[in-house]
Parts: C-alpha cells; structure tokens; sequence
C-alpha cells in the first residue's frame, strides 16, 4: 500500500491542513507548499460541523473552511485540482462518509475518494468497533484505514485497532485534543514503547510544533510525526492579518521544512536497535 | 449500545478507555445494584429530589378535553425539572466510581443547574461549560450554578451555543479522561448513555405506572411527553413500553415550520423524529437534523431546551419500530399552550412541556380540526401528561415571543415588554 | 380567638359579620371535616401541592455541625414555599363557603403568587393588591400571577408598598364582604386567621414529626424556623408544642442592627418578637415594631419576605410564655448562610430561610464564639431546619446585597453586579 | 352626656377633619372654620401609621398630618389650642389610645382626653367585642364611645353595640371605607330602619358630600350627618394648589354651610312618625 511506502526511506512527516482554509484558491496553494516543504504524506481535513476531538484551532479552521463553502463534492474537486505528488490522507467525521451519495453507508464515499487518489482515512470518531463498514470499503478500493492510537489504549482495545489499522497507526502524543504545544509529552514513549510489537509505522501526532520536537519524537522512535494546529495557525494570523497569499505558503513551506529536518535528525540519532526492520 | 440500527460507540479514541470503565460502572452499580447503589439512588432521589412527584388529576384539562387528563409532576422535582434524576444518578455513579471531578456542558443552563447541585450534594467539584452566548442570555442559570460552587467556563468558539460547549466539554474529557466524568444530559451520546440515562428517567413512568393503578384501577390509554433529546420522554415512556394497551406520544417541537432551508443549513424546528434522517452525532447512530452533506444543521425552537438537532437513539428506534408515534407542536401552539396551563391548573410548565399540552390541545382541543377525531380516540379516556419542567427559567422567553406572537388567550402583557 | 392576652378581632365593624362567617366556617370545614373539607384540602396539597415535602439529612451541615441536621423541604412545595399550603386552604375554604372573588395583598410577591396558583387550580377570579414599588422590584412575580389569571392591583397611595397594599386589601373585603374572601398570607390578622392559618400550615410539623419517628426513631430536639409573620414558624412549631423535649426556635430578621431610630420611626430589622411590644395592629394584639406613640415603625430585613413590623398572636404568647425561643439573625449572617446552604448541600434557600441556617452557624458553626456553648448544647443532637422557601426569588437580591457586604464565601459576583 | 345634647335641637351636622392637615396652624384655622359652618359636633381625627377603614382621601390626610408632626401629645395641645365651643369627638385607631402613657391600656389617654376637653370617641378598628377597657375608662372620666354600625350589622351583633354606645351611633351609609360619593346608598334607609327602636341618635356617614345628600338622609330619618372626605378633599385641593389657608378655611365654611342647610332642610321635610321623642 502506497502509505505506508512512504515510510520507507527515513521519518515521514505528515503535515495537516483543513481543505479549503480560508478559500479555496489559498488552500491549494498552502497544501502545495507543504510538498515543497518536505511532506512525505499530506492529511487533508474535510470539514465537518462537530469536529468534537479537536482542540480550538483546528475548529476554528473548520468554521472558515466551512463558510467559504467546502463540502464533501468540492472538497473532491479540491482533490483532483491538487497538484502534488505525495500520498494523500482524508481527515473527516464518519457522518460525512457515511452520508455522501446514497445515504446508506462509506461505500460511495470511500469509491470517490478512491477515484480522485486519495490513499487513505483517519476518521476521529470511528473507533474500531464501529469501523468495519469503511473497512469493507477501504479494502474493497485499496485504500488504508488509519486509526489513532490513544495513551490510555491498552491491552485488548491495542489489539483490536491494530488488526484493522493499515499505511500507519496515528499515535495520539497526549491526552487531550489536537493542538499546537511547547513540550513533548512523556505519555509518546510509553506509547510508542506498547506499540513497538505491531510492524505498522507509527506516526505521532497533537501537539508538535517545532523542530526540536520533531527530532526529539523520531528519536524515541518515531516513524514519523504529524503536524497540524502549528501549520493551522500560520494561516489562520495569515488569514487575519489579510496577508498575501503566497507569503502565507513561504511560511508554511519554512515551518514544513523545519519540521521534516528535525524528524531527519531525530531519525540520526537513534539508537541501532529501535530502527525498522 | 444498539437499538435498531441506531445507538452505538462514535468517539474518539482517547475515550473509549473511559467509556468502556464508565459501562462496566453502569452493569455493576446501575444494573446490577452493587454496594447498594440503585438503592442509595432511591433514597437521595426522594430525601433530596422530592420524590415521589405527584400524578395530578388536572381538572379543568379533563372537562376541556372530555376525557381524563393526569399530569405526572416532574416539575415539583428540586431544581424544576426531571433533570436532576439524571445528573445525581450520574454524579453519584461517578462518586462510586472514585472520580474526583464532574464536568458537562449545558445550554439553556438546565442540565446544569442539576447537575451543579448534585455535585454541591454530593461535595465534588464542578466545571460546567457554557457557550459565550447561551451565557449572556441565561443568566439566572449561571448564576444558580455559580451558588452552587461551580465553575463555569464559557466557550467562546464558533457562535458561542450548546454545540460549542459539547465540543469543549468532549475535549476537556479527552484530556482529564481519568479523574474526570462528564455528565450528558440526555438520552444521547455513545453507549452506555442512552441506557444509563434512561434508566436513571425510568423512575417516572415506574411511579407513574403504579399510580395509575392506584388512582384509576390501570393503565393510561396515553402517555405524552415532549422530546428534544429524549430524557424526559424516554423516562416517561420506559415502564410503559412494554404495555401494548399504552400508546406513547413523543412531541416534538415544530418551530416556525417543518420545512428547511437547506441552503442557509436551517431548520427552523428540532423536530428530528419527524423530519430526520439517520446519521452519527455525539457519539451515535441517530436520526438528526442534517442537509444533503451530512452537515448538522442549526435548530430551533421556542424552547431552547427542545433546541438540538438530534434526538436519542432508542427513541428514534421505538418511533421506527411504531412503538412511540412522534407527533410536533409548532411555537404559537407551544405558547398557547404554555398560557393555558397557567390560567386554567394554576401550573407555569417550561416551554418544553408545553409542547406535550399543546399536542392535547391540537387533536382534542375545542378548535382542534374534524380530521383529528381518529388522533383524538387514539389518545383513549385517561391520559397522562409529563410535565418534565416548571417555566420560572422561561419567564423572559415568554414575554418576548408571547408578545410578537399576539397569542390571543395570553394576559395583558404590555407592561413587560421591557423584560422582567 | 386569644393566645394570653394576645390575638382578638381588631376590626372594622362592616368586617366583623364576614369574619364571624368565616370563623363558622372555620370551625365547620376546617375544626370538624364538614363535607370532608379537610380530606379534600389534603389530597390536593398531596396531588396539587407536591406534599408531604422530604425530611432530608443534611450530610455536610451534620458534619460541620457536629450534630444530625435535617431539612423539612418545604422548598419543594408547588410555587417554591410553604406559602401554597395557606392559600390552597384558604381559597378551598372560600369554594366551600360559596364565595365567588378572592383578594389578597402581597408584598414581596410570594403570597400572591400562591394564591393566585390556588386560584388557577380552583376555578376562581382574584385579584390581588400590591403596591406599586413592590411592583417594580418583584416584576417576575407580578408575571408570574398575572399569567395565573389573576388581576394584579397597583396600589400607589403612600409609599406603594405592603403596608399600603394590606389597607387597600382591606378597603376592597370591606366594600364587597358579601361574595369575597380575603386570603390572609400569614397566621396574622384577626381571629379566625392566625389559627387557620397555623392549622393550614400545621401539615409541616405533622409530617416532620412523623418522619422523625421513622427515620431516627425519635421526636427532634430542636426545630428552628425563621419568622417574620409566622406561618412557616407556626407551621413548623404546632405539632410539637406539645412535645417537651423539643426545642422551638423562631429565628427573626436582626436586620442591620436591633438598634431603633425613633426619630425616623425606623427600625432597621424586624425582630418583633426580640425587640417590640404589645399593640394593636391588623385585626390583633401582639407584639409591634412601634415608637413611644404607638406608631407602627418601618421595619427592615435583606429578606423581603420577613419585613414586617408585627408577628402573629400565637407566636408572641409562645415566646412570652417561654415554649419557643426567639433569637435572631442580622443581614450579613443570612446572606453567608445563603450561600453557604448553596454550596454545601446544592439547596439555594430563599433569604428568608437563610436566617434559619444563620442561627445553626451562630451557635454550632466552627467560628461560633465561646459563649454560645450553652446555645449549642440547647440546640441537642438532632435538629430541624424548616427550609420555607427556594432562592429563585430571591437571585438579584442576593447579587446585590452579597456584592454591597462583601460576604467572604460567596462566588465571584463581578459578572453580575449589573443584575441578571 | 353632652355628645347626644348636640342632637336635641334637631339634626346634627358633624365634619370631620385630621387634625395637623397640612400643618398645625392651618388645620386650627380649618377646624374653627367647620364651626362657623355650622358644626353641632367635630370629629377630630389623631393620624395612625396604618389607617386601614379609611378610604384614599382620609389616608392621604392622615399622612400629610403625620409628616407635619402629629402625635398624640401634639394632638392633646392642638384641642386645648383650639377656640371652639361645639364638642369635639376624637377619631382614632385603638393603638394609640392603648399605647398613651404607661403603655398598659387605655386609661391615660382617656383621661388625658377628658382634661383637654374631649366629650367622645370612634375608634374604627375596635369592635365592641373588644372595647370594654376603653368603655370603662369613658364611664370613669365621663366621655362618650361612639360605635359605627355597618350595613351588615344585625341581630346579636347589633344589640351588642347598642349596648355600648352612647353618644350617638354613627351609622355606616355604605359597605367599603370612608369617600365621597355622589349618590346616596338605600343600604341607609334599611339601616335606619333597623336602628329606630334604639334610643340613641343616628348620625350617618360613609360618602355624603353634597346638600342635597345631607337633605335626603336626614329626610329619611338621620339624626345627624357625619362628613369627612368632601371637606379634606377642600384641605388637599388648597394644600396641592398652595392656596392661602384663609381661602381654604372660607371654602370650608361654605360647604359645612351647604351640608348644614341640607340636614335642615331635610329635617322640616320629615313624616311626623319618624321625629324622634
């Protein structure tokens, strides 16, 4: 599967944005730079009404997306008129997959997201036990299911979310909600220490916003690092100090580059025995 | 957690460790009574909540609609409302459980209201989230909460309303998972919510069912109660369901009108029962108020207690199943409805339980239409009526929307329409 | 119709064949269960009124205490107070006697709002008195009866308030004695009122006696009760007059001060029974605020429900005689018990009822000074608290007084200084 | 006693007025006026905090009075300052009388009336199921007690009062509280009715304001008038416009003259039978 090949050469890093923030036009401009900037992966958000698992900036991303008329048929559209190479995630809420064509389940979704090269899923309110339907589907088009893995997932619950996980397993760095902060938390190696049995990348996420943290996750053995709210809130100042644009992009491109340099170095510093096999 | 097709375990992650303690929490302690908790339930239920309520006969309601009209009063419940039957099960469950703090979120300020008492009752600190909007416009409430000793946390994002603070409150949980509880306030949210909830609402159709057999010699004909969430109307309905000779209204609130503005993502009622489709919301499968995309779309209605999008699962699934018939009560009929109670049983109902007056009203009333006769036989000879709330909170509503309206039964209200 | 030398029938004389009916009536329906006067008043207290209202063991006041705390939840009573058990009774009475108008006067709005629910229930027209400045400070209650049907009439002769309302009241039953009764709202006025009164209100004590047995075993060693007119006192006290081994205490308004400003004919409490002195005043001798000349002063309290000048009959020849005791509690302590009742037990009093819990912290409380041991003592092991009212009523009351005094436990009030 | 001489020389006109209404000067000014208007008898009113058998106008008199300073001892100073020679009844509410001097009962007030020149009283909140400390402390120091009979007064009740009375009985014309009225009530003449086999003179009030009323109710067989509110409404007409108090005094005169003419005029026009013995 096309996800998880992007691990293979080193720390990938997975940078976040919410399609469509603040319109359009920008959005795919700032998607772009992150290519630029080094993303091996791109999670692309498709807005939903109740983001109700992430923290104040990434709603706010959601509200400006949201009010300059994204919806699940643009946001394919927004898709094909990406001009990036690297593979694509789908952020959403499982009501929009569940409710896009017929109505009656993630099949039509799954089968256009399938048609416009998307790769793959993270859905943050679809625990593993509701999952199967759009596990179905994303076997069905070739497509991976990401699932995230908490601090306070534990013995069967792991066990359950890594046999249905695939491209990578999403490691929640904390409790709490998504959002930018300025330390590491130590609940990311015990976790990565829980998961170090299953052979899937690990990436983790909430939280980064730096390169220092970046180095310091891929070298307690990290696969790779996701980072949204840090890239979010580059667009939302751009956005409210009415900035150009493509200045906006450049900034995103730095703090990209920044980030994906942090995860090469952290990934040089490791230990022998806690690279992949 | 399944009710039909409906129900289930949509949330993050980060929370289902807890929400698989809080189920395990829920069998033991709730089902199956452990350490004796049902039991102290019971007990603070009635020594601080005022239980029993009565089941009233109303008698100018029984002469105004030819047949006998009971009101179980929910309303005489401390804090006004049936709500607090939830919150002190729920806050008391999480004393049981070694919580050391209880959060939730609320709207119109009712949910929180009670469940701020409760944790003052049961000495364990409260955080309440509030939209920034909702705030300004129900002060009374968070003012009562604050008295209380609790904290509350306005919510400033978005347009600053319930659904903010479900948000916040969802995130606040997701990071204090394991010390904290969060109380939902109705029948909604994953499993084992809707169930607990409902268990906790059981008590008013268990008292009432019995006291339809001691006051009439057996069981109503009817029950109606009026449905935002569910939490009254499951509770009302809960003992009954298996009564076939019972039939069960859920009244929801019609708004301004059924239809939808698809393109403002405004539905001018929260009449999910009726005009619903199935979608996942708040941690379940449910019918909800959404457009073509799976967007939630913004309710409403006169009461802002019945102003939610979505509705309980289990209700959804006894309406698809027949067994409960979802009917609605637009605004005017509601307000109507709220004034005649007042005149006629010397009873304020909030404008939530007016809904479930103004369904009597619509299909047995005077001017009810000729097409109705074969609603108004379905309700039977002796009918009960869940007054889930008293309307002290909706004082200010109904001078406003009372004098916009033009309701012609309502007092005299020109000396009010500078507010209270 | 006399208590000692206090009660009789001070009245105009055009009032006299009115009150002697009424006082047949009394003895008829209420004394002697005529036509099941008395069984029909009881269910519908039961049905209507919510009764019998808890005996609740408070948990975190027994244990800060240092003895059993029980609260008779009176608060839970339809309409927020005992004020409902009067009036039910009264207008009921009226029904039976064939009266076909009620007034009454209110002043806070408490006592109005009761009967005009009665009257709702009851099916009958009423009017009710008030003054006009009361009017303007109790705008929620003047809704409240106005959405009951009632009609509410400003009085705005002098000051506009209660005093000025209770003349006009008795100006109207003078003018029409013949169809209409005059609900009196407290065991005040001429025979038969303060007894009716107290007989209406008695169903507090016979339930919490009642339930002490079945839930300690035992009669209370105390029962305390705030007291402004005395209908929740009497009601409180009657059952257990008899009883010996329970204390009684009438817990009054200590206001500001118990200090008197004659020149103003001020005085800035309402502590009647502590500080006043026989008179003559609405129909009865009992004890009066008054000056030297026997004018009636104005009284004071942060409660505006115990701002009255006088005290009823029985009360006064209870305290004389040495049954009951009458202490008091000044401003400042009932707005700290207010809140303290709040946070700790998730039970917002009315003012009124804060000077109970008041008296409770200024014998037992921690910071109790050191002579008051042999209050404390006095007070035994098991105590009853009459909580009269919920605090709904009282919310800008309280946010303006607590900000005005500082009270050192109350929440920040900072976002409510400019009201609700 | 010297109240029911007033009645000897046929139908007695009695005004009433609160003493101190506006002020002290003016109201001795007003009082002396009612006499040269022709008054058999003056009701002096002593101002209660709480006047509830009177109507609007009186209670607004009593609250003027209050304001300028009246008391019970300033009351006594008032009559004794006073330079008329008609007697003078005290109207007042029994608080006062009760709580005068040693606080103990009625006595001392009684006999402080008495030194000053008072012949009487009516005390409107003291039926006479109450009064027997009051009546025996007239019987000492020789003054009258008036009881009012209301419309509704019958049977024992009223034989109870007849047995009190002395004096005159003031006979209520109306239900309800003091006030002008413009027509005259047939509860009146059912009163009267009720009232002739008693041996006492029957002096009716309650809303006579006008010749024409005095004339109609002395024709059906009052002994004497009783009229309060028109002449106060004079009193707070001249005090609200700041009228000279000798202008309001003349006013004054002229309609006790007028209500004086009228119980004249109503007694010549009497049937015979109905001419007291």
């Amino acid at each position: 599967m096309s996800l998880e090949d992007a691990f293979a050469d080193g720390p990938a890093f997975i940078p976040y944005l919410a399609a469509g923030d603040p319109d359009y036009e920008s959005s795919l401009e700032y998607v772009e730079a992150l290519e630029r900037g080094g993303a091996d992966i791109i999670e692309l958000g498709l807005p939903f009404s109740e983001p109700v698992a992430e923290g104040p900036t990434i709603q706010n991303a959601v509200v400006r997306s949201l009010e300059s008329g994204m919806t699940p048929t643009r946001f394919f559209e927004f898709v094909e008129d990406l001009d990036v190479s690297v593979p694509l995630v789908c952020m959403t809420y499982y009501n929009l997959i569940y409710r896009y064509g017929d109505n009656s389940g993630p099949r039509p979704f799954v089968e256009k997201a399938a048609d416009v090269g998307i790769e793959g899923f993270v859905v943050p309110d679809l625990p593993a036990e509701e999952s199967d339907p759009l596990r179905e589907a994303c076997d069905e088009f070739g497509l991976d299911l990401v699932f995230i893995v908490a601090p306070t997932t534990r013995g069967e619950r792991l066990e359950r979310i890594m046999q249905q996980v695939s491209g990578y397993v999403y490691v929640q760095a904390r409790l709490g909600t998504t959002g930018a902060q300025t330390s590491v938390s130590d609940q990311t190696d015990s976790s990565l220490a829980r998961l170090s049995e299953y052979d899937v990348p690990k990436a983790v996420g909430f939280g980064i916003s730096s390169g220092d943290h970046a180095e310091r996750i891929v070298r307690s053995g990290a696969d790779g690092i996701i980072v949204g709210s840090a890239l979010v809130d580059i667009v939302a100042a751009g956005h409210e100090d009415g900035d150009d644009p493509g200045t906006v992009a450049d900034r995103l491109e730095t703090l990209a580059r920044e980030l994906k340099e942090g995860a090469l170095s952290g990934a040089s510093q490791r230990p022998p025995h806690s690279e992949r096999t | 957690g399944k009710f039909g097709d409906y129900g289930g375990q949509y949330v993050p992650e980060a929370l289902m460790p807890a929400i698989e303690e809080l189920n395990d929490a829920y069998e033991r302690y709730v089902l199956n009574n452990e350490d004796g908790f049902m039991d102290d339930f019971r007990a603070r239920l009635r020594d601080f909540g005022g239980r029993p309520t009565p089941l009233q006969r109303a008698g100018r309601l029984s002469k105004r609609y030819g047949r006998e009209v009971y009101l179980k009063r929910e309303d005489l419940v401390h804090g006004g409302a049936h709500k607090l039957n939830n919150a002190l099960g729920q806050v008391l469950l999480a004393k049981y459980m070694g919580k050391e703090r209880i959060i939730a979120e609320t709207g119109a300020g009712q949910h929180g209201t009670a469940t701020a008492m409760a944790c003052a009752h049961l000495d364990i600190p409260c955080e309440i989230y509030m939209g920034k909007r909702d705030i300004n416009r129900q002060r009374p409430n968070v003012f009562r909460m604050k008295l209380n000793g609790s904290e509350v946390n306005p919510v400033t994002v978005g347009r600053g309303t319930l659904k903010e603070a479900i948000s916040e409150t969802m995130r606040d949980w997701a990071t204090n998972v394991e010390d904290t509880h969060y109380v939902i306030g109705s029948v909604v949210g994953p499993h084992p919510f809707p169930s607990m909830v409902r268990d906790f609402q059981a008590v008013i159709s268990e008292e009432a069912r019995t006291q339809a057999h001691e006051q009439m010699g057996r069981l109503p004909d009817a029950v109606i109660a009026c449905a935002g969430g569910g939490s009254n109307t499951m509770g009302a309905f809960a003992e009954f369901v298996e009564d076939d000779e019972t039939s069960l209204y859920a009244v929801e609130a019609g708004g301004s009108t059924l239809e939808v503005d698809e393109e403002a993502g405004v539905a001018p009622n929260s009449a999910s029962l009726t005009t619903g489709s199935e979608g996942i919301l708040h941690g379940a499968r449910t019918l909800l108020l959404q457009d073509r995309d799976g967007q939630i779309m913004e309710s409403h209605s006169v009461s802002s207690g019945l102003d939610y999008a979505g509705v309980g699962p289990e209700l959804a699934h006894l309406v698809d199943t027949g067994r409960v018939t979802a009917v609605n009560v637009d605004d005017d009929e509601a307000l109507t409805a709220f004034h005649r109670l007042s005149q006629l049983e010397g009873i304020i109902p909030a404008l939530e339980t007016a809904h479930a007056f103004g369904y009597l009203e619509q299909v047995a009333g005077p001017d009810a239409p000729a097409d109705s006769d074969e609603e108004a036989d379905d309700l039977g000879e002796f009918v009960v009526v869940n007054v889930s709330g008293r309307g002290d909170k909706d004082l200010e509503s109904a001078i406003e929307e009372t004098y916009e309206r033009d309701i012609d039964i309502a007092p005299n209200m020109d000396e009010f329409t500078g507010g209270l």
